[in-house]
């Protein structure tokens, strides 16, 4: 062992050891560590539960890269099959990176949409569209003027969900998801107008829009992987969110752990040298 | 109208700028000067390469992430003013006799540091130690591990981090040049800035990362452009003072003219 | 066949590149080091070709008219090779300007109206309210105006002063431990993703 | 033209044209400045693509002298370098970016490879967090301490369990204090970057070719080779 170890940085190689093993055990040895329903996410669910099968449809954006999926992709997969289970349809985007055509792609393929929708009639991937802010507030105003073809080349203006979709009106709710740090440009140019908003974005950006929701203009929102978790516990479709659940307690855990472990070992150690 | 609508009040603020600017660039081309607070991590960087020369290993210097920042969008400032790190960075390298390396992440830059590189040991006079390999292109998804790989590899005495990082390079590159014993000094835009404060020796906060050529060159242009610098932000505390009292007055007039 | 395949080498790949955190700077890591490196270049010049050929290449050859100038630009931007020719390096100065430029300018006016007015009218709270809505609104303007007077270069500051620039210098300290604590669910977030892939290929999830 | 002109006069009168174009077009209304503009942004994005290319003979220049000379330890790292890459490059221009192969190549390669890099951050976190948190003393320390701390606590299902009063306090932390914090660093960075842009744009600096000084200064003579 010794010889292996020769040359490596012994606190760095402990500290990041048991980080992995903590975050193996945790998925497969679940605590099931309470989680409380917080209210932005239930809000979301309600909403979501309450909607009439026969509504307009719902318009999904997902602008998070193969990088932060692990994050949001949980609380996107629960609000699809939630929506599919209830007969909802819905149009999805795609404004952050263009990585989002393929992140819709295996959306498709995952939820098991194919199965029971079909599409152009329930459901309509448009995919990227480039443009950034700007984009997203010309989308409000005169959506065929931005999208004019799907991901696979149809016309929207030739698919009965999309051929009547002017603008805002025509949605019933506005949900973005979010890691690529474009959700203010949906807040500033969405909001505005009178229709149900709802997000998913990165725990770290939470604080952000926390006064959104406080003021109104967002109307409930997931956060994270801990929204996602949330979001399955209410739905039923449990999947990676709940089970990562206990892995960020315990990381949490182990945070305050290391910070007390470096300074004891920083004292004892300053004590021995003199 | 022959400005665009909703942008007078940006265009007006702009001139004011650019006025202010100009009066106080005059100023220095005429000579006067004044006195400015010494950023600290630019002086730092002459004790880093000194560092390197005594224990004979090179200085690494890098830029940042290329899929977070692209030269010619609104993040590549970041860039030029690495750049402007980068010429103070080998020049000195040059006249002291270390070996630098450049990680360069962003393609469109690499020719461009070749430039800059080649000119500064030009300009020190030893155009002879100007090495081209040491200059490596990382791009795009390779950058992390890349650089990471090279810290550890050559084991640089001072790592210089200067431009716009996502979270994952402005964690993990600084950990391990930390880890390696290098001396570090580092600055990025603000989001990056928290982990830099604990992961650094010297830390960039805020515009000193664009300050460099004035305290560098000692050049009473640049000096006095920073003075101006100076007025412009005591013009934006004057606005924000006189926008606080007038929307605690409810007089809204001030606040109505950003829609202008 | 392909599937299958795919996903154990980018298991091997995950392993080599957590072998670096886990362990040291190895072998293995080196090799899928350089492989990150020929990939994504090798991907970059593909895009970048495309994007070449299809935007400045074919509608000259098409349209015709104006869009001629378009292969004059190609040949501009082609200057940056002479960076090779030693004698003539310095006219791969005139395209690296030109993008320069372009991001000066762009970084200028993006600044001025997302980061300067925006925000310089944000801030721009009044203070009233009662109890905790008060305190924070006059906490905030304090903070705002102390941070922005602690980055000015010119002034010496003494007596009660330097205090604010001490408060100033705290409140930034506040935010800097805020927003590292509440980094730690995406990075956690991010790695979980690789141990989910990894178990998931063993079968054990 | 004498060699200074063509060297450093005429870079930085390019400089100041495109800069100035970009700020008139988003200032002025005329249609001639926005479509001159966009035209501009797109040679950018021309230059952009050409670098990628002239990186690709860099890269491939480097690798070659490697190679040729044996060096130890890695010229076959780079035997393997260049082959990968002409491999890439011959698939991805013969077939196009969208074709299964390619997307089997860029999932399994890029995607794989640079998801595991993303996992590293989060160990280099941990081992800063255990590595530079030296708890002095200084009030700074205390207060980034104390903040992270807070907010820590409420960011898991875990803290929460223990008490509910750590999530207001997080939004409090992150609304107030850091927020406006946030607001005074963003307004002095972002003044500077227009300081910096206009310095540019105007000739006043010159450091992005290397040149420290203005042309006031004999620098310029030194700068001729």
């Amino acid at each position: 062992m010794s010889s292996l170890l020769e040359g490596v940085k012994k606190d760095r190689f402990y500290v990041s050891w048991i980080l992995v093993i903590i975050m193996f055990l945790s998925y497969l040895v679940p605590l099931g560590i309470p989680v409380t329903i917080r209210d932005p996410t239930r809000e979301v669910y309600q909403f979501l539960n309450t909607l009439p099968a026969d509504s307009k449809p719902l318009l999904l954006s997902l602008d998070f890269t193969a990088g932060g999926s692990p994050e949001i992709r949980p609380s996107m997969m629960a609000v699809v099959k939630h929506a599919i289970s209830r007969g909802l349809k819905f149009v999805v985007i795609g404004i952050g990176t263009d990585e989002s055509t393929a992140l819709m792609q295996s959306l498709f393929d995952d939820s098991g949409v194919e199965d029971t929708y079909e599409y152009g009639v329930d459901y309509v991937g448009i995919g990227y569209i480039p443009g950034g802010e700007i984009t997203v507030a010309a989308l409000a105003q005169d959506f065929s003027s931005v999208v004019e073809t799907d991901a696979y080349g149809n016309k929207v203006s030739d698919l009965a969900l999309t051929k009547d979709i002017k603008d805002w009106k025509d949605f019933s709710a506005v949900i973005p998801f979010d890691s690529a740090g474009v959700h203010m440009f949906w807040v500033r140019n969405w909001t505005p107008y009178d229709i149900p908003y709802y997000g998913s974005f990165t725990a770290g950006s939470e604080p952000r829009y926390v006064a959104f929701y406080n003021s109104g203009d967002i109307d409930g929102y997931m956060a994270g992987l801990r929204g996602g978790a949330e979001y399955e516990i209410l739905t039923g479709f449990l999947s990676t969110g709940v089970k990562s659940m206990d892995m960020q307690s315990l990381t949490h855990l182990y945070a305050f752990v290391v910070l007390v472990a470096g300074n004891v070992v920083l004292y004892v150690f300053k004590k021995e040298g003199k | 109208m022959i400005i665009i609508e909703g942008r007078i009040t940006l265009f007006v603020l702009f001139i004011i700028y650019t006025l202010v600017m100009i009066a106080y660039v005059n100023l220095g081309r005429q000579g006067k000067t004044v006195n400015l607070r010494k950023i600290p991590a630019i002086d730092a960087i002459d004790e880093a390469v000194s560092r390197a020369v005594e224990l004979g290993r090179p200085v690494h210097w890098t830029e940042g992430h290329p899929r977070a920042s692209k030269l010619y969008d609104a993040r590549g400032v970041y860039l030029v003013a690495s750049l402007s790190f980068l010429s103070l960075i080998a020049r000195l390298t040059a006249e002291k006799g270390a070996r630098l390396l450049s990680s360069v992440g962003h393609p469109e830059l690499y020719p461009i540091v070749k430039e800059v590189v080649r000119t500064s040991y030009n300009v020190a006079g030893h155009p002879e130690d100007y090495v081209d390999e040491d200059i490596q292109l990382m791009p795009e998804y390779s950058y992390l591990a890349a650089v990471l790989g090279r810290i550890t590899r050559e084991k640089p005495a001072a790592h210089i981090q200067i431009g716009y990082f996502w979270g994952q390079d402005s964690v993990a590159v600084p950990e391990v040049a930390q880890g390696e014993g290098c001396f570090s000094i580092n600055g990025g835009q603000v989001g990056a800035l928290q982990y830099l404060v604990v992961l650094s020796d010297y830390v960039l906060i805020a515009d000193e990362l664009f300050a460099a050529s004035a305290q560098i060159s000692r050049d009473p242009v640049l000096i006095m452009d920073m003075a101006g610098l100076d007025v412009n932000k005591a013009i934006m505390i004057v606005l924000i003072i006189a926008g606080v009292i007038l929307s605690t007055l409810g007089i809204s007039s001030l606040a109505n003219l950003i829609n202008m | 066949m392909l599937e299958p395949l795919g996903t154990w080498i980018a298991l091997a790949f995950t392993v080599m590149i957590l072998s670096f955190g886990l362990y040291k700077q190895n072998r293995f890591f080196r090799f899928a080091e350089y492989t990150a490196i020929a990939a994504s270049l090798g991907n970059g010049v593909v895009v970048a070709i495309r994007y070449i050929y299809s935007t400045f290449v074919e509608p000259p050859m098409t349209q015709g008219g104006l869009s001629i100038l378009y292969l004059l630009a190609v040949v501009f931007a082609a200057l940056l090779f002479l960076q090779f020719v030693g004698e003539y390096r310095w006219a791969s100065r005139y395209p690296m300007a030109i993008i320069v430029g372009v991001g000066l300018g762009v970084a200028a006016r993006t600044s001025l109206e997302t980061e300067v007015v925006k925000q310089v009218w944000a801030a721009m709270i009044p203070i009233s309210g009662s109890g905790m809505d008060l305190f924070n609104a006059l906490l905030s303007f304090v903070i705002t105006i102390s941070v922005l007077a602690y980055f000015l270069m010119t002034p010496k500051y003494k007596g009660n002063f330097s205090y604010l620039l001490k408060a100033a210098q705290a409140f930034l300290f506040v935010g800097f431990g805020a927003k590292l604590a509440s980094a730690i669910p995406m990075y956690v977030a991010w790695a979980s993703g690789r141990i989910q892939f990894i178990l998931k290929v063993v079968g054990l999830m | 033209m004498s060699r200074q002109t063509t060297k450093v006069f005429l870079p930085v009168l390019l400089v100041a044209f495109a800069g100035g174009v970009i700020l008139a077009e988003y200032f002025f209304a005329p249609q001639i400045l926005s479509t001159l503009g966009s035209e501009l942004k797109k040679l950018g994005v021309l230059i952009f693509s050409m670098s990628m290319i002239v990186g690709l003979v860099g890269i491939s220049i480097n690798s070659y002298k490697k190679i040729s000379r044996r060096a130890p330890g890695e010229w076959y790292l780079h035997v393997w370098l260049l082959a990968l890459l002409y491999v890439w490059v011959i698939v991805g221009l013969i077939y196009t970016p969208t074709h299964d192969f390619y997307q089997w190549l860029f999932a399994n390669f890029i995607t794989a490879l640079y998801q595991a890099m993303l996992a590293l951050p989060a160990m280099s976190l941990f081992v800063a967090i255990y590595r530079s948190y030296k708890v002095k003393f200084e009030l700074n320390t205390i207060l980034l301490t104390a903040s992270f701390l807070l907010v820590l606590f409420a960011g898991a299902p875990l803290g929460e369990a223990i008490w509910t009063g750590f999530t207001p306090i997080r939004s409090w932390i992150i609304n107030v204090p850091t927020a406006s914090a946030e607001r005074g660093l963003i307004i002095t960075m972002a003044l500077g970057v227009i300081g910096l842009s206009l310095r540019t744009i105007f000739g006043i600096e010159r450091t992005w070719l290397g040149i420290l000084r203005v042309p006031t200064a004999t620098e310029e003579e030194g700068e001729g080779e």
